[in-house]
């Protein structure tokens, strides 16, 4: 096959994800607050005008097709994100929270959005590998890429407490059950003082084989990039598995089963399904990718107390779940940006932030409930087609 | 989704977009001047925006006064960044001003826990502060960084001065109860030092988290010990509500506060209860300071909605030693950090708070400590009020 | 044609009691292999409650169930469903925003590979399975709606109710069970569809070896169409038995039905 | 212990409980119409209790001093405005949600809540600060050793639980409450026995936010101070208390908010020098009572057809 052929069919989806990046880096750069503004009008404005003329559809069929394609253009464009801004710290920051939200979101995402078991104390969990991470560096010399996976070993050991109450209860019991979690947990960290009690614990740098992640990237003389660059590749790794995890088990029987418990219990049930089994399977699974993004961020953020994770930031992070399109990962990572880069650049709205997003949510949920991305129906292998 | 309800959520998401336009016009002034970014941090949400909105309305005072000066070199964009009294929150403001190398230099932190989890990114960055309202004595004892100053004192002073009067006054036994903040804990730990040493005895201690409403249990234990004095280390909100419920539940002790609680929205909230209520601050009052009344006349000019509250005073004066000393140094953070470390012994600078003397910490040595007490709805410096004149009577005097 | 075959499914004096309310009493079933039995009754006469005893998803009061000469009283729905006994229910319970070929491999559970080595590493193992269950999937609904095979991947929600309990009777068999429950397969159904979804039935049996199928159904064209014998349950009670036609004839089985005293 | 400080105790538990119970009747009123959970109860009661606040004010603006006239209006005011709005939610935001996953309206109303916070917050004059609530009940208290008294505490005590009695009274005893329940019993049975459903929701909404003002201002009187922020962890622990109790039902509903105050209460009791877990104690056991019943003390009656 010429490369033309090849390349001509991915055009739309690769102009899209140009676009995308371009607008980004854009919206990064501009610091007027009228100009942003005008930028999100603009977005809003392209992206009915792509609904409305069928662009957004040919785009979304390119990926559909060939979803290995948007992956790489997805990691491409933060690579040059990343790039452009290599010495400007704090876009960096916000790129890699953005990064690490992610992946705490995909472990929401398995547990309510395929398996329907709620989680409110997705905060709790992300603190919880936040908390093993400032424990573990500061008292062992245990590696610091064990620290990640301990972290959420830690939040999956933990929440597994809570698997009684969980699996014996259903919806708005069950969400009771993390609410009081969620709230426990906080107000444990508060009083405790072993933990740094209310004023919050320091974490050290990340260091993997003696590459120091806090220390400014330095090529030779003249070149001298951030160290959030640093959490920005490792983070992009970590979300790579994660992301490339979570898709496989939608993309398998696993996926179908959690689907089918989700809607259906009893029915689910009657087929053979071990309700128990899967409920655990999701849970656990879930709160370790949470907790692992809590160590990596611990780490990047250096320092960590309890006031991060409150009930509000869970509602945070499952609001990101839902506004994305429930069940879609790439509708967490539209909704993570939205959430995270778009009240820091404007600062003018500062204290009416949170009646904004309070209010963006609520309009989302009743014009769209299905999310700003509908989850699509499950490809068990994509581009496969019944001969 | 169908093409009216598309329709429909384009209405809605334009109108908040709208909506945030709107806010997005602030007025820029035209300048000849070179432009300089300075930076305040506080707490403009939450439960203690009150005092973190009188900060940055002070620090705004002092920009816009310096702005209004013919002769200064520099025009001056005040940039502000919201903590949310939240450290991790804290530490992406401060790696934003850290990060961003027009602005030369910041005041920063009404809540401890905030200031303490930041003073290493200022470090990272080179970016000299001035805290203005944080009193935990580790944000500048407990490092030795070059950036951090602070104009307001710490809880140490404070409740050394406390102890000694309220054990002057005659009151022998003490209940206690704290916030599980780091300022709450701070204040008890730092109390119950100096009440011991003076020989003071506490019969109980309470943490309490700063959302709880109800103190009832607390208080009916504390009822039933019979206290002298109810020591509370906490901030306004909770202060408020414990000293409410005290008069419902028949508590009969004397309440003493920290710097926490001497608000105007103390006095607002508690009502008549505030009657009698004694509390510790470092400096000297307000309107007591030397540029006091200048300070509360050009703060009443701009018609800011919210008053300056106890803190506004030295968010004003970080600013303005910050707007000073990039005058005299030029906008260059090494410089400007340099030039504050000298503000000290002889060289110490002049402010509406008084001298400002910084320590080799970077902490301003404020010896003075103000006893407070409420009477007729107002904070009254104690040597001044009814109660030291006799006229009036603290609870079981 | 009972003769002196063993009985497929049988309950020995099945009770179910809800509180105070008796919804089984003493019930003796017993249904034959390669048989389609009609199962009928009032509403409220315990029919769905029967199906809901045998598989396990409420458990039995006193009394006992056996099939294929074990005991599976009181065993879990996941075990009912292993032995081989597979249903559809009285409210479509297919998950709606979920395609086809999902909801017809929900019921394939116990013939998947299930686990996590194979499903989220071995891609080409799995894809092989995929494929394979796939080509099985469309072959069966093939035998219901030949259109309906060529829209495997789309979702449930969008086709009308007769496809639906196509789909949900595809589900119930792609395990190959031994003995199909059908819940009152006609609910919500017009009369010409009812007819249609009775010849699919039909071809399925044929189709389909040793194929035993219970089923509840308030039309009673439908029971005398395609059943070989019946039971009408009363108060939890089995009344009468037999041939539709004699079933019909029954005094106690029309009272039962018009009220008469 | 002694009796006089018993007793406080036992009377400090019963104004928690009393306030508890109050938030918990309301989340099972809606729970008990549209199976949905309203999450914005604890924060529509915090705009009730400024509401009233705001009554209050204005009528000493204009003069009317009159402690009893001041009260009614407070109570007036705050209890139709509030009404009001718990109507125009369920007609905007729960409504067109009936459909969707409970999630989403569990979610709807927490963020609905979030605006209202922050409107009053950002909205109402000096509203990020604790407001002052004024005494209008008489405050004459009786002293027998530690207890005291507190004519104004009983009157509160009364007004609560006749207003728990009242809903109690109008769910069981009228045609309202007939309706009420019908609809909760089945929708579909309802809609076939000429019930307007969508009126019967309405109103519901109505009644339980309602209820919420009625208890925002007990709760300001009894505080003394009402702030921003209060409806959050109320509406959290109101929420705890009507699950652990069991949804739907009113009974449970008051055991609940009754065993919160008492897990409280007790948890200072009983870890004197570390109060401060006394909500990890009481979250804590609630999540065991939660692995111990999963449906609550008093189970929601089984109603799934299979």
């Amino acid at each position: 096959m010429s490369a033309r052929a090849w390349l001509v069919p991915l055009l739309p989806g690769i102009v899209a994800a140009a676009g995308v990046t371009v607008y980004v880096i854009l919206l990064l750069v501009v610091e007027s607050q009228v100009g942003i503004a005008a930028l999100l009008v603009a977005g809003v404005i392209a992206v009915l005008v792509a609904a409305r003329f069928g662009a957004a559809a040919r785009v979304g069929a390119v990926f559909a097709e060939r979803d290995d394609i948007l992956n790489l253009l997805v990691i491409l464009a933060v690579l040059t994100v990343t790039g452009f801004f290599y010495e400007d710290h704090f876009v960096l920051l916000m790129v890699a929270t953005v990064i690490i939200y992610v992946i705490a979101c995909l472990g929401l995402n398995l547990q309510f959005g395929y398996s329907g078991v709620l989680n409110f104390a997705g905060a709790a969990f992300f603190g919880i590998g936040c908390y093993t991470a400032a424990v573990l560096t500061k008292n062992t010399g245990v590696p610091h890429l064990v620290v990640l996976v301990a972290g959420g070993v830690m939040a999956a050991l933990i929440g597994s407490f809570l698997l009684l109450p969980v699996l014996r209860t259903h919806s708005h019991y069950s969400a009771v059950v993390t609410i009081a979690f969620g709230l426990l947990f906080k107000i444990f960290l508060e009083v405790n003082d072993t933990l740094g009690g209310p004023q919050g614990l320091r974490v050290d740098g990340m260091n993997v084989l003696g590459w120091e992640f806090n220390d400014n990237i330095e090529i030779g003389e003249n070149f001298e990039a951030s160290f959030y660059v640093n959490y920005i590749v490792v983070g992009l790794i970590v979300l790579g598995f994660a992301f490339a995890f979570v898709r496989r088990v939608e993309r398998s029987w696993i996926g179908l089963n959690l689907d089918a418990m989700r809607l259906d219990e009893t029915a689910a049930a009657s087929f053979g399904l071990n309700i128990t089994r899967w409920k655990i399977t999701a849970f656990t699974l879930g709160n370790f990718l949470t907790g692992l993004a809590g160590a990596l961020f611990a780490m990047m953020l250096g320092f960590i107390a309890p006031t991060n994770f409150t009930f509000g930031d869970s509602l945070i992070l499952v609001s990101i779940v839902l506004l994305g399109g429930i069940g879609n990962p790439w509708g967490l990572v539209v909704a993570t940006v939205m959430l995270i880069i778009v009240p820091e650049k404007l600062q003018a709205i500062q204290e009416y932030r949170f009646l904004l997003f309070a209010a963006m949510v609520i309009l989302i949920l009743l014009f769209r409930p299905e999310g700003l991305l509908p989850r699509p129906l499950r490809t068990y292998i994509p581009g496969w087609k019944p001969k | 989704m169908t093409k009216s309800r598309l329709t429909q959520f384009a209405v809605a998401a334009l109108t908040v977009v709208a909506m945030v336009i709107g806010f997005g016009m602030g007025s820029f002034p035209a300048s000849a001047k070179e432009k300089i970014k300075v930076g305040f941090i506080g707490p403009l949400s939450g439960g203690t925006s009150s005092n973190g909105l009188g900060g940055r309305n002070s620090a705004d005072l002092a920009v816009r006064l310096r702005n209004a000066d013919p002769k200064a070199k520099y025009s001056y964009e005040l940039l502000v960044q919201d903590d949310e009294c939240k450290p991790n929150i804290g530490v992406q403001a401060a790696t934003k001003f850290g990060a961003n190398k027009n602005v030369i230099a910041a005041a920063t932190h009404y809540c401890s826990a905030v200031a303490i989890s930041t003073v290493d990114v200022y470090h990272k960055f080179g970016l000299p502060i001035i805290v203005w309202g944080a009193v935990l004595p580790d944000i500048t004892y407990g490092n030795t960084y070059k950036e951090v100053h602070r104009v307001n004192g710490t809880m140490i002073n404070q409740n050394e001065t406390a102890a000694k009067f309220m054990r002057g006054l005659g009151y022998k036994t003490w209940a206690i109860i704290h916030d599980t903040t780091d300022y709450g804990k701070g204040h008890d730990k730092y109390f119950t030092k100096n009440l011991e040493a003076n020989g003071g005895k506490i019969l109980s201690r309470f943490g309490v988290t700063s959302d709880q409403q109800d103190f009832s249990a607390e208080l009916t234990k504390i009822k039933s010990m019979n206290p002298d004095v109810l020591y509370f280390g906490g901030l306004t909100p909770i202060g408020i509500r414990i000293r409410a419920q005290m008069e419902k539940l028949g508590v009969k002790a004397q309440f003493q506060g920290t710097s926490g609680i001497v608000s105007d929205t103390f006095i607002e909230g508690a009502g008549p209860l505030a009657e009698g209520v004694v509390a510790f601050r470092e400096g000297a009052p307000t309107e007591k300071l030397p540029g006091g009344k200048f300070f509360l006349e050009q703060y009443a000019k701009q018609g800011y909605k919210d008053p300056p509250e106890a803190y506004g005073a030295f968010a004003f004066t970080a600013m303005s030693l910050i707007l000073d000393t990039i005058e005299a140094v030029g906008p260059d953070r090494k410089k400007v950090r340099k030039a504050l470390n000298k503000v000290s012994g002889s060289n110490a600078a002049d402010s509406i708070t008084g001298k400002v003397d910084f320590d080799d910490h970077g902490q301003n040595t404020i010896a003075v400590i103000t006893k407070y007490v409420v009477q007729d709805s107002k904070w009254t410096v104690w040597e001044d009020s009814a109660y030291a004149a006799g006229k009036r009577k603290l609870k079981g005097m | 044609m009972t003769g002196n075959r063993k009985p497929l499914l049988a309950s020995d004096g099945l009770s179910k009691l809800f509180g105070g309310v008796v919804a089984l009493d003493q019930l003796d079933l017993e249904v034959f292999p390669n048989q389609i039995l009609g199962l009928i009754g009032p509403n409220g006469s315990g029919k769905t409650t029967f199906f809901n005893v045998v598989t396990g998803i409420y458990p039995a009061s006193g009394g006992q169930v056996k099939f294929d000469g074990a005991d599976i009283t009181n065993l879990s729905t996941q075990a009912v469903y292993r032995a081989g006994i597979s249903r559809t229910f009285q409210r479509s319970r297919l998950s709606l925003s979920l395609s086809i070929f999902d909801n017809i491999m929900i019921g394939n559970h116990k013939r998947l590979n299930q686990g996590l080595w194979f499903n989220l590493v071995r891609r080409d193992a799995f894809r092989r399975e995929f494929e394979q269950n796939f080509e099985e999937a469309r072959e069966l609904v093939q035998v219901f709606d030949p259109p309906l095979a060529e829209r495997m991947f789309e979702a449930v929600s969008g086709f009308p109710m007769i496809d639906r309990r196509r789909i949900e009777i595809c589900r119930a068999l792609i395990s190959r069970p031994k003995l199909l429950l059908l819940d009152e397969p006609s609910a919500g159904m017009t009369h010409e569809e009812t007819t249609e979804l009775m010849d699919d039935i039909f071809k399925v049996k044929e189709r389909v070896e040793d194929l035993t199928i219970v089923i509840i159904e308030h039309e009673m064209g439908v029971i005398e169409r395609i059943t070989d014998a019946c039971v009408v349950l009363n108060f939890g009670q089995k009344i009468c038995e037999g041939t539709y036609q004699e079933v019909a004839q029954d005094s106690q089985v029309q009272e039962a039905y018009l009220g008469v005293e | 212990m002694d009796i006089g400080l018993f007793a406080q105790y036992v009377m400090n538990g019963l104004m928690l409980g009393m306030m508890y119970a109050l938030v918990a009747v309301g989340f099972t009123l809606f729970f008990g119409v549209m199976d949905i959970i309203n999450f914005s109860h604890g924060d529509v009661l915090m705009v009730g209790a400024f509401g009233g606040l705001a009554t209050y004010l204005g009528l000493t603006f204009l003069g009317v001093e009159n402690p009893w006239v001041q009260l009614a209006a407070a109570f007036a005011v705050a209890t139709s405005a509030m009404a009001l709005m718990g109507a125009l939610i369920g007609k905007f935001l729960v409504l067109p949600l009936k459909k969707a996953p409970p999630l989403n309206t569990l979610l709807i109303t927490l963020m609905l809540g979030t605006v209202l916070r922050e409107t009053i917050r950002l909205f109402y004059p000096r509203g990020a600060n604790p407001q002052r609530f004024p005494s209008l009940l008489p405050t004459d208290a009786y002293s027998f050793g530690n207890f005291t008294l507190r004519v104004d505490n009983m009157m509160l005590l009364a007004a609560g639980l006749l207003a728990i009695i009242g809903i109690h009274l109008l769910i069981n005893r009228t045609k309202l409450g007939l309706a009420i329940r019908a609809v909760a019993q089945d929708e579909d049975t309802a809609k076939t026995m000429g019930i307007n459903f969508t009126l019967i929701v309405l109103v519901t909404f109505a009644i339980g936010s309602g209820l919420a003002a009625f208890a925002g201002i007990l709760h300001g009187l009894y505080y003394s101070e009402v702030n921003f922020g209060m409806g959050l962890l109320l509406g959290v622990i109101g929420f705890s208390s009507a699950i652990v109790g069991g949804l739907g039902n009113i009974y449970g509903a008051i055991i609940g908010g009754f065993l919160f105050a008492a897990l409280q209460t007790l948890g200072v009791l009983a870890m004197p020098f570390a109060s401060a877990y006394k909500d990890v104690f009481a979250f804590g056991v609630i999540i065991l009572i939660m692995a111990w019943r999963p449906t609550g003390l008093i189970s929601e009656k089984i109603s799934e057809r299979v």
